[in-house]
């Protein structure tokens, strides 16, 4: 018996003779993954709508665990294999996940204080009054916009609290 | 203006000298309603960072000089860890971080907020050159060609104490336009409007840098904003003020383009929204339309979007019309125009805001 | 471009200058034992697996971008795929699974020549797979459904039956530059594969393995599942969308 | 006691001088087919410190042009067309700071302490004759000369300039040409470092000495192996990306070319899921030195092994998380952008852990002020303040404002400089008696830190305070009220760069003029000082057998533990 060292414990290791599995195992596992093919196919026939890709993807991780258990031994061998091949799984989720949140989620934050949704739960920055509008259309463009006027003091008084309000209330 | 005399920028400083006249040491001017906002969170981080820093370099030292070796074999100490200090030196730590997060983000978003009363900002980024066009009121401020250097500069106007919203996008590659005295800036992303609002406060010049690298003249792609106060906006405005004026003179320029590019050819513009070829346009603005791509809100983007890459999201009904695409034969400023245009039709007016269609499927 | 690195992953732990009783031939002189460097070998192989599921990744997210922005572009696009010659193709792969795994038990129990039998089928069939291949690439390049601005489609005509040559916003040319960077990259490293059969083929025809030393044969067989895996999600992804 | 094994050797049955690895055999060919994994540590660290020279020297350059406002590259009375001369210039200049961030990245910074120094002392910090797959390791090493021989043409002939970031779509409006060379050279750069990483990684599992338990493995160790597990899980997607960016030039297939449906923010998803795990790949060997560095020059048990050892690990799980935060501005959607700064300020976390303890590990020390310990304790300065200035780059509001500006170059550069290279200054002087077997002359190297302490700081300070005012990134010319920043930063960087050189100065000469020394001359009691210096072919005579931690030193005063407070 050949003493060595496995992860720096002393122990014992026997010569390591590997699991073998019986050819009737490999035909069994080969005979699911063509149904499990042909069964691809027909998902894809039948007119399943949306669900059709999750459909699809499910049988493909059926087929791929048939091939990463049995042909490729993660079933029988040391555990910290299947760890780093599901860990690296999970990375790859991390990558998908987060780059798809960007993408779907373009422009939900849009007009979250002037909705006052936001605003008023926090009362941080006051949403200004809609001031009303009598400059409709191109043709009026090119007068001064009237509420010029009136407008200037509003934000003013607008702007001072929103600015206070801002700092002391986190 | 802003003359650029022969021996380069030196004098360009004079003319823009206040930008950094009452600026704190850290930061430029505070010129918007954002400033006072970044600056505080960057004072509040910043004395955090000096207290840390001051406490552990004061340990460090004082640790070096009193533990120094006295002896060959001078004795130390044996601790190895102690849990009560580990522990309290990641939780205060972590409350501090999160504090600064969520103080972070509430300013963040207030620069996506979009008041009903912001003055619209059309601007559009291409290789060294900014171009700022108010669609509300059919100004175009277009760059202005140094005779030294070659290089461009744009100068734009905005009222103080008025929210502006500014509409991004690029001709070509990626630019970044950013205003060090307002605290903003916004990426320039081609085919895609990106934006923010903000109010600036001090009437003054301050400048505009591209801040995304974009090539050979990266770095002269300046401009300069003018903030205005009441009364030099109004006369910016009136009708004989020949800053910015659009060298189309024509209202109707986005009309003039629509039969020009023979839109009226497929397309009515009429109350009834007959179909000709392709769908009607009256009060098309904000309407929602089912389309092969789903419900879609039809914003600035869907209607760019139809315009240049019309196959992309198809009205239902209209499957089997294939509109040409007018993909790099119309500039920004003539689809910004047509947009105009088609916004224009019904009265309804600019509804402003960055437009980016939040799909609702 | 991982050619190099496979061979040379293959049979690192194979060692010439056995020094030392206990020590047999095959072990390198820098591992205690046959154990150690066993274990050694089927974790490299195992992390390296990692960084080709990374690499696939990045195209698998491509691909889901693309059919998320474009959906009814995928779907009409995808009709140009030969969905027979895919299945064959899958077929083709598995069963070449099923050899390279039968090859492998054949080298644990020590059975040289059913080894080397096993693995003369595994060729054949990924020759197979790659015969099918080109003949679906020549398809589609005559077709002119290329990747990128060089995409001209024959049969898509515009309202008014003018022909429409060039590539255009989310057209059809995203998804064939997805389709061939995606069987191409799975199609290098399906030759990868064949040259890494032909050298174990070669060595067990030398003998140079038994059923105490087999570790590159695993380790070849490990890589060549992982190309069947690729596959498996491919196929559904881009000839059966639906 | 693991201090038994150390003086078991030294003493004891000690050997007599053997022929060390470097005379074990002669000639060129015994180098360059090398299976020693501290010789291709020696090929590979004279290589990246080339490669840092020639990259150094390019900084100065552009570091003198920004004295003055204008451009001055390639504008003198000689060519009258003053426009055509300036655009020239700016060009120029574009191209140098993509050579100094390409060759610094992908050559430089990424392989030096994993793949130098950690060969090198991987195996005999685990008591291992060498790594797990020899020819491997030298495979890796001749791939790094390929992928920087690669690069070198892309920039040298093909004039790159897109910035280390290949940002498209500028990148991708190149056509066949630089782009794509410069691509291929990082993506064979990449395998090499995915080599390494699968050899440190099976290394760290199956080789360790016999009763090395993981509690047991030097911190450098651990360190090491995070950083391991990074280049396996991060570079394929680099190599990916890059695969993407050639196909997006040659077949100009469209997946990032807004013109045609893509996306150039997904492309910056694809760059930044690499690179931001990648600057955790420059700094985590860094940490490992710094613990060694700090723990062996204070004599004293480094404070909460196990926090840093978990930290290390923390940071390379939690590095994958937050790549989100270079794109605050770029178009992404708040939300994201909110979702990324909330886990950056998470990553934050672990980093300040593991500087705490390096304090704390200085508290009852017997702290000698030798040149590795300055560098070290410098660590501590650069580092911090790099780390703080992070918090405002996390934080959405003020990210607004200084994204793209000199801000963020002054951040990254204490990070990185005052990270990896300090740290890797002080393991160049820490381990330079392991690794040639003599002294550097001290005096020279107390010049020499001072040096670059005062140049790096007066280089990377001014250019925080002018980041914030408005200075943009890759800026050619600038507006004047900046030029004082600029002069006090040029002027810190030639400082720096003549401390820099000062130091290959005296090590090189003390390659030959340093006195002879010892295995141990620092008094450590990790594995590798077990052995001679510089150490023979297979590391030891007979496999070193370890009982406890690499921090016992015999200083340490056990019986104070009982009246001693804490």
């Amino acid at each position: 018996m050949a003493k060595g060292y496995i992860r720096g414990r002393e122990a014992d290791i026997h010569e390591s003779h590997h699991h073998v599995m019986p050819i009737a195992t490999y035909m069994k596992v080969f005979g699911s993954l063509m149904v499990l093919t042909v069964l691809t196919v027909l998902v894809s026939e039948a007119d399943l709508g949306s669900a059709s890709l999750p459909v699809a993807m499910l049988v493909a991780v059926i087929k791929s665990a048939f091939v990463i258990g049995f042909f490729m031994h993660l079933k029988y061998d040391t555990r910290f294999h299947s760890f780093v091949f599901f860990g690296t799984l999970l990375f790859i989720g991390i990558f998908f996940m987060l780059t798809f949140v960007d993408i779907n989620t373009r422009g939900t934050l849009d007009n979250l204080h002037a909705n006052g949704r936001y605003a008023v739960d926090h009362g941080l920055t006051v949403r200004p009054e809609p001031v009303p509008h009598e400059h409709t259309g191109h043709e009026e463009v090119n007068q001064p916009i009237p509420h010029e006027g009136e407008a200037a003091p509003a934000h003013e008084g607008e702007a001072a609290p929103a600015a206070e309000g801002e700092a002391p209330s986190h | 203006m802003m003359g650029l005399s022969s021996h380069w920028l030196a004098d360009a400083a004079a003319g823009l000298a206040n930008d950094m006249s009452d600026a704190s040491f850290w930061m430029p001017t505070q010129a918007s309603d954002q400033a006072s906002r970044v600056d505080s969170l960057f004072d509040f981080i910043l004395w955090l960072s000096v207290f840390f820093f001051v406490v552990l370099m004061a340990a460090t030292v004082r640790f070096a000089w009193k533990y120094r070796q006295k002896s060959p074999n001078q004795r130390t100490s044996p601790v190895k860890h102690n849990f009560k200090i580990e522990f309290l030196w990641s939780a205060v730590p972590t409350v501090l971080l999160v504090v600064i997060f969520a103080w972070g983000f509430n300013d963040f978003t207030a620069l996506s907020a979009t008041p009903s009363n912001a003055l619209n900002l059309r601007v559009v980024a291409k290789q060294w050159a900014w171009t700022v066009s108010y669609p509300q009121l059919d100004r175009e401020c277009t760059p202005t060609i140094d005779p030294v250097s070659g290089t461009q500069a744009t100068t734009f106007y905005l009222p103080a104490n008025q929210p502006f919203t500014v509409q991004l996008s690029s001709d070509d590659v990626l630019h970044s336009f950013w205003i060090p005295a307002f605290r903003v800036k916004k990426d320039a992303v081609p085919n895609r409007y990106t934006g923010f609002t903000v109010t600036p406060t001090v009437p003054g010049s301050y400048h505009l840098f591209c801040a995304e690298y974009c090539g050979t003249n990266h770095s002269r792609m300046e401009g300069t904003v003018e903030v205005l106060n009441a009364e030099d906006w109004a006369k910016f405005l009136s009708k004989e003020d020949e800053r910015c004026k659009l060298d189309l003179k024509a209202p109707n320029y986005g009309e003039k383009l629509f039969a020009k590019y023979g839109c009226a050819g497929c397309h009515s513009v009429t109350e009834d929204r007959a179909t000709v070829v392709g769908p009607g346009l009256y009060g098309l603005p904000g309407r929602e339309e089912s389309t092969s791509a789903g419900k879609v809100v039809a914003d600035d983007d869907y209607l760019r979007e139809s315009i240049v890459y019309a196959s992309k999201k198809i009205v239902s009904g209209f499957e089997g019309k294939q509109m040409p695409s007018f993909e790099g034969r119309l500039s920004e400023q003539e689809i910004g125009a047509l947009i105009d245009y088609i916004k224009g039709l019904d009265g309804h007016e600019n509804d402003g805001g960055p437009t980016n269609d939040d799909k609702n499927e | 471009m991982s050619t190099a690195m496979d061979v040379e992953h293959g049979h690192a732990a194979h060692g010439h200058d056995a020094h030392g009783s206990d020590h047999p031939a095959f072990v390198a002189h820098h591992f205690d034992n046959a154990g150690q460097q066993e274990g050694a070998a089927k974790l490299g192989m195992w992390v390296f697996l990692a960084t080709e599921l990374l690499m696939f990744s990045g195209l698998f997210l491509a691909y889901f971008y693309m059919r998320s922005q474009y959906p009814e572009m995928v779907l009409e696009a995808h009709h140009e795929l030969n969905k027979w010659l895919g299945g064959l193709n899958t077929v083709f792969l598995i069963t070449s699974s099923l050899t390279m795994a039968l090859a492998v038990r054949a080298a644990q129990v020590g059975n040289r020549k059913q080894s080397s039998m096993m693995l003369v089928a595994t060729i054949l069939f990924a020759c197979g797979f790659m015969v099918i291949k080109y003949i679906e690439y020549s398809a589609k390049i005559e077709h002119g459904l290329l990747p990128g601005a060089n995409f001209f489609a024959q049969h898509v005509t515009t309202a008014g039956g003018e022909m429409i040559q060039k590539a255009w916003y989310g057209g059809p040319q995203l998804f064939f530059g997805v389709y061939f960077l995606m069987t191409g990259l799975h199609g290098v490293h399906v030759l990868v594969g064949i040259g890494l059969l032909v050298w174990i083929l070669i060595r067990t025809n030398k003998g140079q393995f038994s059923e105490h030393y087999y570790t590159p044969v695993e380790n070849v067989g490990l890589y060549w599942h992982l190309v069947d895996l690729v596959w498996i999600f491919l196929f559904p992804l881009l000839y059966l969308v639906k | 006691m693991a201090t038994t094994t150390v003086e078991g050797v030294e003493h004891g049955h000690g050997h007599a001088h053997e022929v060390d690895f470097y005379k074990e055999s002669h000639g060129l060919k015994s180098w360059l087919f090398t299976l020693d994994h501290k010789r291709i540590g020696i090929m590979y660290l004279v290589g990246t410190l080339t490669a840092f020279m020639i990259a150094g020297i390019l900084a100065l350059i552009f570091r003198a042009e920004l004295l003055t406002p204008q451009i001055d590259l390639l504008v003198n009375a000689a060519n009258p067309n003053f426009q055509e001369a300036a655009s020239l210039g700016r060009d120029l200049y574009n191209k140098l700071f993509t050579l100094h961030g390409a060759l610094m990245v992908f050559v430089f910074i990424i392989p030096v302490v994993p793949a130098a120094l950690g060969n090198f002392f991987l195996p005999l910090m685990l008591g291992a004759k060498d790594v797990a797959f020899p020819r491997l390791n030298l495979l890796s090493f001749y791939i790094w000369v390929l992928g920087t021989a690669i690069l070198a043409v892309a920039v040298l002939a093909g004039q790159l300039d897109t910035g280390w970031t290949f940002y498209t779509p500028y990148s991708t409006t190149k056509g066949v040409g630089p782009v794509v060379l410069a691509n291929l050279g990082a993506f064979v750069l990449g395998f090499s470092s995915i080599l390494t990483g699968v050899n440190f990684i099976v290394t760290v599992h199956k080789m360790r000495a016999p009763g090395m338990t993981w509690n047991r493995m030097p911190l450098f160790i651990w360190a090491l192996y995070a950083t391991a597990v990074i280049q396996v899980l991060a570079t394929p997607v680099l190599a990916i990306t890059l695969l993407l960016l050639v196909a997006e030039n040659v077949f100009n297939i469209g997946i990032f070319n807004p013109a045609m449906g893509g996306d150039p923010v997904l492309f910056q998803h694809f760059f930044w899921f690499y690179s931001h795990p990648a600057v955790y790949i420059m700094i985590l060997p860094a940490f490992g030195i710094i613990s060694e560095v700090i723990s062996v020059h204070a004599k004293k048990h480094i404070f909460g092994y196990k926090a840093i050892a978990l930290s290390s690990v923390a940071i390379a799980i939690i590095s994958f998380l937050v790549w989100g935060h270079h794109m605050f501005v770029s178009g992404q959607s708040e939300f994201a952008g909110a979702l990324f700064s909330f886990l950056t300020f998470a990553v934050a976390v672990p980093t300040a852990i593991k500087v705490f303890s390096w304090i704390a590990t200085l508290y009852g020390g017997s702290i000698t002020l030798n040149t590795p310990m300055l560098y070290g304790l410098m660590f501590l300065f650069t580092f911090t303040i790099g780390g703080l200035t992070g918090l405002f780059l996390g934080a959405l509001s003020t990210d607004v404002q200084l994204h793209d500006s000199y801000f963020v170059v002054a951040h990254f550069h204490y990070v990185m400089m005052g990270g990896n290279v300090i740290a890797l200054l002080a393991a160049l002087h820490h381990w330079y008696p392991k690794m040639f077997g003599r002294m550097y002359n001290e005096t020279h190297g107390k010049i020499g830190a001072a040096l670059v302490m005062i140049g790096f700081n007066l280089t990377f300070f001014s250019q925080f305070m002018m980041g914030s005012r408005g200075m943009a990134r890759r800026y050619a010319e600038y507006q004047p009220e900046f030029q004082p920043y600029h002069i006090a930063s040029t002027i810190g960087a030639f400082i720096l760069g003549l401390g820099l050189f000062f130091t290959l100065f005296y090590l090189v000469r003390g390659l030959f003029k340093g006195k002879k020394v010892g295995a141990n001359p620092w008094g450590a009691v990790s594995l590798e000082w077990a052995t001679q210096s510089p150490p023979i072919m297979h590391n030891f005579h007979d496999t070193p057998h370890v009982d406890s931690d690499p921090y016992n030193f015999p200083e340490i005063d056990h019986s104070r533990a009982t009246g001693g407070h804490h």
